[in-house]
């Protein structure tokens, strides 16, 4: 992840303060782990104490919840749907198939490690970690963004190139219509 | 010079309202689901980070200026309903206009979707035009029925005429009919479940907003918090006798809305066709018992 | 209705080089010749009424250089399982397609097709639809190491031991209680 | 004599006529002079305002009435919106119609509706206007089957139901001057009240039912649709914008020339129900059956002309109420409709130009190359859905006002009816053709030229101003009002005065204005936008592209096919199938008649002379 801390005016801060209450997020569920969010949303663990709710689109969602293994077919719609959020955004990597593997690690057919194609904010470990470990991450994902540190979406910006080559490595070259460089300059990120 | 002070502050009181009424919709559903809820403020919240995006997209410059048609055609809204210390703008156009000018907002909403050329967007809108058409006749039918009772169509007098009689004026005491046919409609207005055909999540990818992200969406939260105030403040005007001041205001304004979520907390969501059926069927039958008793 | 020996004896006389044997209630096993299984599935289907032709499979013997393919016939009346097999080559390996017979058999076809090489000659649609980013070798083929292809075409993290230990310590659960 | 602006005006539309059939073959030449004449008269008619009473007596006498014209102020406020919109349509055409078929006698037509239809405005007698009532028949039916083919048929349709109507009128002219004893509308007007009951009743009936057919009233309208239709669109417009409005014209004449409100209350069928609420009822009928039908439609200019026998309804209910805000509501009504409309069918016919099609099903997106065209539209729909602070909105108030006051909760709801469902079917037409996505086939077509761009700023223009300050027109229709006898409508140059009822349009819009720049602000807080390819689309991980068709047009509301659609039952298409059938076999009948053998006439002749001779005391 990139450390470039970004300098900081007073009103970012206070609003960084305001807007971690309110998270919208996208969960990606091709792989095993969707079905540890229902318990998270429902009355014994209710994540929307957080403000955290289930979205339907990408241009609504703010966190894009990949749970579980990724085959190179589906890499290609979770990058199209990535690049259609609106920064900040996050990608949580879901569970131990994201990180590097998990029981999938000698496969032909799903990458290994998320962070390669996509910039990763956290992890949750687990061969489907249980709504405990789902709110904890919620928790730390909450605080970084009001310390202002959660900016991993810059680094997607920043060293583009090296996410195209992986995943052109992997599958080739996809048309989303999204023009990242073209972005960085017009939005000035 | 009261009024340019009201002019200038009251959009954001009523925002303020709205706002906190959303809050306490999102936490009565959690309440109801035996779930602890997000805090009050959490549709402010929502509004602030969705207003703070750093990129946003839009399809076109119809899609911009549909987004302020839309939040423009509230704000006209907004002032031309009395409420208790400011109704200087009713004098220059009764509930007719008031009537019409509530499909402005809609009118931009539906041109915005549709530029942004997608279809859930499209169906959205199709079924939210016709839920209009649905709950609008009923809507308009127990108006004219009070109108023609009060004899004037200006909202100010119709709220003096009520509350010249205290509780008993009330609209809704003096014929049940047309107040009961209102409040059905209302729900169908507020597009609240059974009747939240417009935003279907699980159908049509949360309808029209399918394609609004960033700032365009917080638009249209703002948009919305906005709307359920006037289109409470409508009814509490026209059937619980308008409101002498804020504090009766609050509470009617409170125990309307908690009558709707209760409703909408147990409520699955119909079919277009079906939720249209039901508006053309009781509300209708209601409105038509009410008038009938009016004029002869 | 027939039972599963009569049913042998059946196969057994109108194709003699064939072996059939019953595995176990309702399940028959016919070993063919690869020529005469077309002629084997016209015959099932139209006389025996054998509607459903439930799967292809097919099976890599790397050791003898040959692939198995394997056809399971079903029938609702006689409620009878019968799995023709038949031996192609493993190099260059082709086959007719039963398309015409079994409407199915259009997908099964391309589907080993796609993992293990064979040409149905007359199934038209033999285009990938899996893999569909894929340029290597069949992979179910056996001499295909899925392992070894991972680690070479995929990027994988080694484990630094620190980031295991910061991990225990962040986490409420675990042994340091 | 011949130099008033009357004379000088009839004049000019002969020799327009004239001119094109000496000009036949040369359409560039047609055009220039149409377009001259055309400019020529609306200058003339712009002298008109104010002088009234006028009279112009041609030396043609008929039955011992000279043909005569007058001008008065529902004859200028009539004559101002023909001349307009034709001088609109001719500069839309000379661009529109360059080097398209069969338009050689264009304008030809064009001039002879035109003079018909300044001749009825004008006449100041009976005769005068059935003559010349027939002559715009007959020149509305030419400008129908233009483009010939499949734009014939139901033009006929138009012939039956229009000459069908026009024996009425004569019948109801003819029981007039039986009672009269003259034609012009002076004596008339003063003989009519003393008229015996029973008469009075037959001849208000037969010539009510005479300008429904022409003003598409409910159960009469089944030939408007497809004969607007069928033919060139910018001749639509014209149709649809004007022709259908004499009818209305008619009714004005009669309801207010000669038979006055107290006649018409006095006609009690079953105590309350009078003439008056009768007809409202068929206007409201008018207003919900055909919006709702158009709502279905899947072509741009059937949905649009569907619309227009909605909105007649609203014009009869505005007439037919006894009340001055109602009648000034539906007469301003028919100057509203008439810019609204237009403006749409001019946008629709330039897209038509471009596209090639009007084909709802067809078009999508095409905000992206031709916005001038989405702009006069969105106005175009604002107002025929009469949203503030378009004009439509204006009359409509008036209607509802007096609908409320005068306590007819019925009607009023089916005028809300009709407005929902203008707006349903509006944003249908806007959204099929303009939004959504653009197809690949259309991404290089341009915009209009600028002279079919003209039309629809200049229309565009009046729609918004005649909505924010609808004084100067209401200032007419209150001296047409007071020049019939009735209560003028009290306005102000804004909207309505405070004691008659709260509506000031310029508060309305200026708040409005505020408003969109309270909301423009808040655009503002957020950060840059960027605008996108329309293939940056949500489509649950699919990758789009052009091959890909991703527009929701098809069968657009869903939801009411599967309510209306056991209602629709064609009831009318029927009873015209029904009613044809019946007239074919009573032909076949009577056919039997001519036997062909002398013996039979003969004895036909005798039978003749028996009847007459017995009855001969009688008719002397």
């Amino acid at each position: 992840m990139s450390e470039k801390l970004t300098q900081r005016k007073a009103w970012d801060i206070v609003l960084d303060k305001l807007t971690k209450r309110s998270l919208w997020m996208l969960h990606y569920c091709t792989g095993c782990g969707a079905i540890e969010l229902p318990p998270t949303m429902t009355s014994r663990y209710d994540m929307e104490r957080f403000g955290i709710s289930a979205m339907v689109t990408p241009r609504q969602a703010d966190i894009l919840l990949i749970t579980g293994y990724l085959s190179v077919k589906t890499l290609q719609r979770v990058i199209l749907t990535y690049e259609q959020m609106q920064a900040p955004k996050y990608v949580i990597g879901f569970g131990s198939c994201t990180i590097n593997g998990g029981m999938y690690w000698n496969s032909y057919a799903t990458i290994k490690s998320l962070d390669q194609y996509l910039p990763v904010e956290l992890y949750i470990a687990g061969c489907m970690p249980r709504p405990e470990a789902i709110i904890s991450s919620f928790t730390e994902l909450i605080d970084r963004i009001g310390r202002g540190e959660a900016n991993s979406w810059q680094d997607y910006y920043d060293n583009y190139d090296f996410y195209k080559k992986n995943q052109e490595h992997v599958f080739g070259e996809i048309n989303t219509y999204v023009d990242i460089k073209d972005d960085k300059v017009k939005f000035g990120i | 010079m009261s009024t340019v002070l009201w002019i200038i502050f009251y959009p954001i009181i009523a925002f303020a309202i709205g706002v906190i009424l959303l809050g306490y919709g999102r936490k009565f559903n959690a309440r109801v689901q035996r779930r602890y809820g997000p805090p009050i403020q959490q549709v402010f919240y929502d509004i602030l980070k969705l207003m703070s995006k750093r990129t946003n997209i839009s399809h076109g410059w119809m899609h911009d200026t549909a987004l302020v048609m839309l939040l423009g055609g509230t704000l006209l809204t907004l002032y031309f309903i009395p409420v208790p210390g400011f109704d200087f703008f009713s004098g220059y156009g009764d509930f007719l206009v008031v009537m019409y000018i509530l499909l402005i907002p809609s009118l931009g909403m539906a041109l915005g979707v549709g530029e942004t050329a997608n279809p859930n967007g499209s169906i959205g809108i199709s079924r939210a035009l016709q839920m209009l058409a649905g709950y609008d006749i009923p809507f308009a039918l127990t108006f004219i029925g009070m109108a023609i009772l009060a004899g004037t169509t200006n909202f100010s007098e119709i709220i003096a005429l009520q509350q010249a009689e205290g509780i008993f004026g009330w609209g809704l005491m003096t014929n049940p009919f047309l107040g009961v046919a209102a409040l059905i409609a209302l729900h169908g207005m507020m597009g609240e479940k059974p009747f939240e055909v417009m935003v279907a999540p699980h159908e049509i990818a949360t309808g029209p907003m399918t394609e609004m992200g960033g700032k365009y969406l917080g638009m249209m939260m703002i948009q919305h918090a906005l709307n359920v105030v006037i289109e409470l403040t409508i009814y509490i005007n026209l059937f619980l006798g308008g409101a002498a001041n804020w504090a009766s205001y609050l509470v009617k304004l409170f125990v309307l809305m908690t009558l709707i979520l209760s409703v909408n907390a147990l409520f699955g969501r119909f079919r277009v066709d079906d939720a249209v059926r039901f508006m053309w069927k009781v509300p209708l039958v209601l409105a038509v018992i009410g008038v009938l008793i009016i004029i002869l | 209705m027939i039972n599963e020996v009569e049913l042998m004896q059946q196969f057994q006389k109108e194709f003699p080089e064939s072996q059939a044997r019953i595995k176990r209630e309702r399940r028959i096993e016919v070993l063919l010749p690869a020529g005469r299984l077309y002629e084997f599935a016209v015959r099932i289907q139209k006389k025996l009424n054998f509607q459903h032709l439930s799967a292809i499979s097919c099976v890599d013997w790397i050791d003898d250089g040959e692939y198995e393919l394997v056809y399971h016939f079903w029938s609702y009346e006689l409620n009878v399982l019968v799995d023709a097999k038949i031996r192609i080559d493993r190099e260059n390996p082709h086959f007719e397609t039963i398309t015409d017979l079994w409407q199915p058999a259009k997908f099964f076809e391309r589907d080993i097709h796609e993992m293990f090489g064979v040409v149905f000659e007359g199934n038209e649609d033999l285009e990938r639809y899996i893999l569909t980013e894929w340029k290597g070798p069949p992979p179910m083929r056996k001499d295909f190491v899925s392992r070894d292809f991972a680690h070479r075409f995929y990027h994988y993290k080694d484990y630094e031991p620190q980031w295991l230990t910061e991990m225990q310590q962040h986490s409420s659960g675990g042994q340091d209680e | 004599m011949l130099t008033e602006p009357v004379a000088l005006m009839l004049l000019l539309s002969v020799a327009g006529v004239v001119l094109n059939i000496i000009l036949y073959r040369l359409q560039s030449l047609q055009m220039i002079v149409s377009f001259l004449v055309f400019a020529a008269m609306l200058a003339l008619n712009l002298q008109l305002y104010g002088t009234i009473g006028e009279t112009l007596v041609l030396p043609v006498v008929v039955f011992g009435q000279a043909m005569s014209f007058a001008v008065s102020p529902l004859a200028f406020y009539f004559t101002l919106m023909i001349t307009s919109i034709t001088l609109l349509t001719v500069i839309f055409s000379l661009e529109s119609l360059r080097g398209k078929a069969c338009t050689q006698a264009y304008y030809l037509w064009l001039f002879l509706k035109t003079f018909g239809m300044l001749g009825v405005v004008f006449a100041a007698d009976l005769l005068t206007f059935f003559l010349l009532w027939e002559l715009m028949t007959w020149g509305t039916f030419f400008l129908m089957q233009q483009t010939g083919g499949e734009s014939f048929s139901p033009a006929k349709k138009y012939v039956v139901y229009a000459v069908s109507s026009s024996m009425l009128l004569f019948l109801g002219i003819a029981l007039i001057h039986a009672w009269t004893g003259s034609f012009s509308f002076r004596e008339v007007a003063a003989a009519f009240p003393h008229m015996p009951e029973g008469m009075m009743l037959l001849v208000v009936l037969l010539m009510t039912v005479g300008f429904a057919v022409e003003s598409a009233m409910f159960p009469l309208h089944a030939w408007l649709p497809e004969s607007y239709a069928s033919t060139f669109t910018s001749l639509t417009s014209y149709l649809s914008g004007i022709s259908t409005r004499m009818g209305i014209y008619g009714l004005i004449l009669l309801l207010f020339g000669f038979v006055g409100h107290e006649l018409a209350d006095r006609f009690q069928l079953i105590g309350v129900i009078n003439l008056r609420y009768i007809v409202s009822i068929f206007g409201a009928l008018t207003i919900i059956i055909p919006t709702f039908t158009a709502l279905f439609q899947h072509d741009a200019k059937r949905l649009v002309t569907w619309h227009g026998i909605g909105q007649g309804g609203y014009m009869i209910l505005g007439i037919f109420s006894a009340n001055a805000l109602g009648i000034a509501g539906g007469i301003f009504h028919i100057f509203n409709y008439m810019t609204y409309v237009t403006l749409i069918l001019f946008s629709i016919a330039a897209v038509e130009y471009r596209t090639g099609t009007s084909n709802l099903n067809k078009l999508g997106g095409l905000i992206k190359r031709q916005p001038v065209a989405f702009l006069g539209l969105l106005f175009g729909i604002i107002g025929l859905a009469g949203i503030p602070p378009m004009n439509g909105f204006v009359s409509k108030w008036f209607i509802y006002k007096a609908l409320i006051t005068e306590g007819y909760p019925f009607l009023a709801i089916s005028a809300i009816i009709g407005t929902l469902g203008t707006i349903l079917s509006v944003y249908k037409l806007i959204h099929n053709i303009f939004l959504g996505q653009l197809q690949p086939e259309y991404n290089e077509i341009k915009e209009v030229p600028f002279l079919m761009q003209l039309p629809i700023w200049v229309l565009m223009l009046a729609v918004f101003a005649t909505g924010v300050f609808p004084g100067p027109i209401l200032s007419l229709i209150a001296e047409i009002q007071s020049s019939f006898g009735l209560a003028p409508v009290p306005y102000t140059m804004t909207g309505v005065d405070p004691a008659a009822g709260t509506l000031d349009m310029l508060v309305i819009t200026t708040v409005f204005i505020g408003g969109l720049l309270l909301a423009w602000i808040v655009f503002l807080l957020g950060h840059k936008r960027r605008h996108v390819s329309q293939y940056q689309n949500y489509a649950a991980g699919h990758f789009l592209d052009e091959s890909i068709p991703y527009n929701f047009n098809y069968n657009f509301y869903t939801g009411f096919e599967h309510i209306f659609n056991p209602m629709k039952k064609k009831v009318i298409a029927r009873t015209e199938v029904a009613v044809s059938s019946l007239v074919e076999a009573a032909g076949d009948y009577l056919r039997r008649i001519y036997t062909g053998n002398l013996a039979t006439y003969a004895m036909y002749i005798m039978a003749a002379l028996v009847v007459t001779s017995l009855f001969l005391k009688e008719l002397i």
